[in-house]
């Protein structure tokens, strides 16, 4: 396969299982918010391929396409969500918390920021254990707010430690617009005060993403410090939920139209054969659809799990 | 007077009104301006009181604590509103180090009347991170106040007087608490704290229910009476200052305590109030048990979610036990509340 | 076996033997690498162990709480220190939020073996910022483990298991317990959590002092014999999980309990060893007292400062008046704790 | 009296109240931490001669040279050093907690970068009363890197806010230096991100630091939002306690000499005839002579104040 179909392969993957949960949604199987990033999947996909299968990301809350990207196991993501026994936190995170750390995907969080020194300090712990590991903190325009980015970024400079930011800048925390919480809009400044070099990338073209990534991601590698990308993206669903919101009043469908436009599996699409297409998507389709019956056909947790793994303690 | 609200309706009445009446009471916290107004309890203030009295916070919890702190000391009232609880947990250093301390450490030269709203959520899988019911916390720092009022007479009642109240409150919600209905005057009123509610008479057994589980209380009441056990439901409504003397008294009477929380039981509320009631009890002792969280974090799949929570069967069975003893043992119909069961959301 | 350490010496030798035989331990926190040392519990481990294992950092309690999480995440055995406990206030989220439900929340794929130590400061005019003990917000949140070891012995013990648990553990010190002696033998030694100590028995009275407070009700312990009464003094040491089968035992011989802490009464560990002993007591019940902090801001000034604390005085008092009664009152000499008198910092 | 003269003046006066303070330490009548500003006095004069008598200050815990500078009554302040109830907080706060609300100094905290955001939301409420109050909110070089720091730029640029933050950077947290703490050490590059317009300025020329200060003041009260003041001093004595500490090893007496050298004291005493300053000196004498006969004739708070003013309750 070359890389635009590997790109496609995965941008559609994770689009269609998102796609998949909104049209399940309805039915109540899935008991949980759920966060789509429909939209947003190219820069998950972008960034990830420049990773390493050892190299860790920390996902957010809405985490379903940097778990799949860093490629997290399908069917323990669509059993969780389904609160079954089988998903990947054995029904007790739910879509918020998805982990996979066989895949490198360190456990998401519910509180937004939280995650953020979370990866600082397993960066840390890379450079004490002396590997070339990276890790790639992944968090939302609205959770640079939070005290913690900063103090996450002065201390991973100060060390120099292997860590990727990467900023998912969908203009929105919420229903709040980036204007109405941040004075100036350049998130790049923010990182630069503490001499992280930053660059604002396009969350669309995944090719380009890559690119830039993989360079990032080789100077971090190459102790350079940490990198803080800013990539600009756009949600097409409402915060939480399955639905489209633009209704809503606080975004227009107008607004939305150039993003529509530039939709990454989109843009990915056309520069593919039909055929191949065709191809690719049946294959995907058939994934999804056997990670769903997964899903269906596992048992709940029993009662016993209620009160079990609070604590680890040693045999 | 008979006119119904839900409890939402009850807080964005009791706010609007004050708003109306006190130009130094503001409102601020994420998406309180949008157009879900926090379930609908800040829905319109920034549209009727403009945008400089209800606005929007950047994901700052920290320092938009120390901002509502210094606007309070600026001569503002204002009122802080987290949609989780959880949230909170990223204001415990002004809450605890500067809002409760500063009238006592600054001589009594300043005060800090603020307002912190924060809703304990569940159902729908909100999981760990979005179910805490942290009031326990703040019950232990000298300073604050606490009050979790659960009908929506008192949810008026206590936001009008935690607006009022010349310190920092902490006043609890419930995300299951904001559909019940209840009569609420259209009166402007506020309720002093330290009072706790009688919500339901009986002989048989005392039945502290905080918060929302006051409402599962009275349906524990009702399977109780089912077998003929009197069960008295007294919600406390204020936990910091406790109203000691009603529970006691209560206590005194039916001779047998239960006390339900929406929050774990180790150093928590359910705690205090043994302690304190068999204090105020001098040598008397009488049988007690405590229910809340199960000693986890809170699981997202439905059926451990459900065996988490004390529900009315639990609680039910829990008085009969200490009514007749674990020698009659005795299953009550499960009742799934309803808003636990209708809940999914909006978050 | 009797060689004598002070309990700042016995965590530094603890420190220093895990850093030595696990290279996975790491020490963070503000202050560990200069020529102070905490106190001198982390001195000279920078110079053995390499600035990359015991590290400063910068004024950013948060996001260094997530990083000694991610830490441990990633493989380490952090151990974070903080040189007050009321900067802790500024760790809650990462703490309570992450660290307590990572485990569970995440099924079981990871673990998160991180100590908090922290010191409670007293004295001095340490006001009300730099005096709080705040165990029981800790008590409250299953996923973690609190202890506060009393002595130089189990303070190297209770480190050494902390530093090897595979959860995150509160680890809560006293800046009056750095100045202790006590034996302390050489070699590595681990004390397994959730068991107390009975410092000293007794017949008459049992007396449960947390943290310093071990301290001060041995002094009381020596003041009630003056007059006849036989007091046993036992130290939880270990607070969640709390050994509430060695209390209840003591408490079921002596018949009457005293809970002395170093914090608020309110929802407070005495709250939580009251409540649990009268469930492990069952139908019995015991005259029993508690003993805090006043329920106030901790005050400066040396006159106000000495009231707001349990001494060997009162705790003596309310020891002999649940023995006596009321009806005879007593009036100890007043002791004041040679460590109190002495200290003028470094802070 | 020209400028020179008045700010000679108050810089002396909080120098000689600090020796003052160190003096009398060994004597334990002040029981309490003290954290001394000796060397950094030129800071707080600077600023505040540039804030109206109604403007505001948020102090640290090294605030005796700010809490003098803004006008804090002089005898409450050593009468709170000795724990009386004449102090400033009725002896329940000590030298960490100054405050004198009447003129314009808001409570201290002991906890550092707390007192970041309440500058903050006082402003805010200035905004809401249409007042033309300013508020200066000082810190020092390590609380920029608390999160509540940013978080507190964010907002007040993002709102216009009235503020003047005034990091007193004297190089040391405790006996951390600043690029211990801080990869890259212009801190004014934190507060550009934020487009929150910002100086270096020298805390030693009063003068100087004066009018900056004074075109800053300015435009904040125009409604431009709010500066950033970064104030380069240094600490003459040890973090906490009267004596100085050059041979404890963190730092040299070699590094503290060009500061000694350019000790604001001295810098202003230069300037002025040798008569001038006798009289001031002797006036200066006389009060500080009055404050702690003041404070030493004072009480001590009776038992009753323990438990008084936790909460206000209306009447
Ligand atoms: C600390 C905290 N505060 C508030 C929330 C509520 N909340 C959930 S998601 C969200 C928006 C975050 O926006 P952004 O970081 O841009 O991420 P996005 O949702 O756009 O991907 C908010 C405010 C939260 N979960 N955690
Ligand atoms: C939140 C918090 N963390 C740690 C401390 C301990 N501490 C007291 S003063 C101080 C140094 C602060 O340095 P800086 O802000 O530069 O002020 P300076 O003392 O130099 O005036 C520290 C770390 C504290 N008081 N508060
Ligand atoms: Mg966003
Ligand atoms: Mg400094």
């Amino acid at each position: 396969m070359n890389q635009t179909e590997v790109f496609y392969r995965q941008v559609l993957r994770i689009r269609r299982v998102e796609e998949e949960v909104a049209r399940v949604y309805p039915t109540d199987k899935i008991k949980s918010p759920v966060h789509l990033s429909i939209g947003q999947e190219g820069v998950s996909v972008g960034i990830c391929a420049a990773l390493r299968k050892t190299d860790v990301v920390c996902p957010t809350y809405r985490g379903h396409a940097l778990y799949l990207a860093k490629g997290g196991d399908l069917n323990a993501m669509i059993a969780e969500l389904y609160g079954k026994v089988t998903g990947c936190t054995r029904g007790k995170g739910g879509s918020m918390h998805l982990i996979d750390v066989a895949a490198g995907v360190l456990g998401a969080s519910a509180i937004v920021g939280t995650t953020i020194p979370l990866a600082v300090g397993y960066a840390y712990a890379q450079r004490v254990k002396k590997t070339d590991t990276v890790v790639a903190s992944f968090f939302g325009d609205g959770a640079v707010d939070e005290g913690a980015f900063h103090e996450s970024m002065n201390f991973a400079a100060l060390h120099k430690l292997p860590v990727l930011f990467v900023c998912e800048n969908n203009f929105y925390s919420i229903h709040s617009p980036q204007l109405a919480r941040q004075p100036h809009a350049n998130l790049c400044d923010r990182a630069s005060s503490y001499g992280v070099k930053s660059e604002q990338l396009d969350g669309c073209d995944v090719p380009e993403l890559y690119a830039r990534a993989q360079a990032a991601v080789e100077s971090v590698r190459a102790g350079d410090g940490p990198r803080f990308l800013e990539c600009m993206t756009y949600r097409f669903r409402e915060h939480v939920g399955p639905n489209e919101d633009f209704h809503a009043g606080y975004r227009s469908r107008e607004e939305a139209e150039p993003w529509f436009a530039r939709d990454p599996l989109r843009l990915l699409g056309q520069r593919l054969d039909p055929i191949v297409r065709t191809r690719i998507e049946a294959e995907v389709e058939l994934e999804i659809a056997d990670a769903f019956a997964f899903a269906e056909s596992s048992p709940f947790p029993p009662s016993e799990e209620l009160l079990a793994d609070v604590y680890l303690e040693a045999q | 007077m008979t006119r119904k609200l839900s409890y939402a309706e009850a807080l964005l009445e009791a706010t609007h009104q004050e708003m109306a009446h006190d130009p130094s009471v503001v409102v601020l916290g994420m998406g309180v301006d949008d157009f879900r107004g926090i379930y609908g309890t800040t829905k319109g203030l920034a549209e009727t009181f403009g945008p400089e009295r209800c606005f929007d916070t950047p994901l700052s919890e920290d320092a938009m604590t120390g901002v509502a702190i210094g606007a309070a000391l600026g001569g503002m009232r204002p009122i802080h509103v987290h949609i989780r609880m959880d949230f909170v947990l990223l204001c415990m250093n002004q809450l605890l180090n500067i809002a409760a301390k500063a009238r006592y450490m600054y001589g009594a030269s300043v005060s800090v009347p603020i307002v912190v709203r924060s809703v304990i959520g569940r159902s729908w899988g909100q999981g760990a991170q979005h179910s805490q019911g942290l009031h326990s916390l703040f019950m232990h720092v000298p300073g604050l106040k606490v009050v979790a009022p659960s009908t929506p007479y008192d949810a008026k009642g206590c936001l009008v007087q935690a607006i009022r109240d010349n310190n920092p409150v902490m006043f609890v919600e419930h995300r299951m608490l904001h559909f019940q209905r209840g009569t609420v005057p259209e009166h402007l009123y506020a309720l002093p704290f330290g009072h706790a509610r009688v919500l339901s008479p009986g002989t048989d057994v005392t039945i502290v229910g905080i918060s929302y589980m006051a409402v599962e209380s009275l349906r524990a009441q009702s399977l109780l009476a089912e077998v003929g056990i009197s069960a008295e439901v007294i919600d406390p409504v204020s936990l910091l200052p406790l109203d000691v003397d009603t529970i006691a008294a209560s206590v005194a009477k039916t001779g047998r305590l239960l006390i339900v929380d929406t929050a774990w039981t180790s150093c928590g509320a359910t705690a205090e109030i043994v302690t304190a009631v068999f204090e105020r009890l001098g040598g008397r002792s009488v049988p007690f048990r405590r229910l809340g969280y199960a000693a986890a974090p809170c699981p997202t799949t439905k059926n451990l979610e459900n065996l988490y929570y004390p529900t009315p069967a639990t609680i039910a069975q829990a008085a009969h036990s200490l009514v007749r003893g674990d020698k009659q043992p005795w299953q009550p119909r499960s009742v799934e509340a309803p808003e636990v069961v209708e809940f999914k959301g909006p978050f």
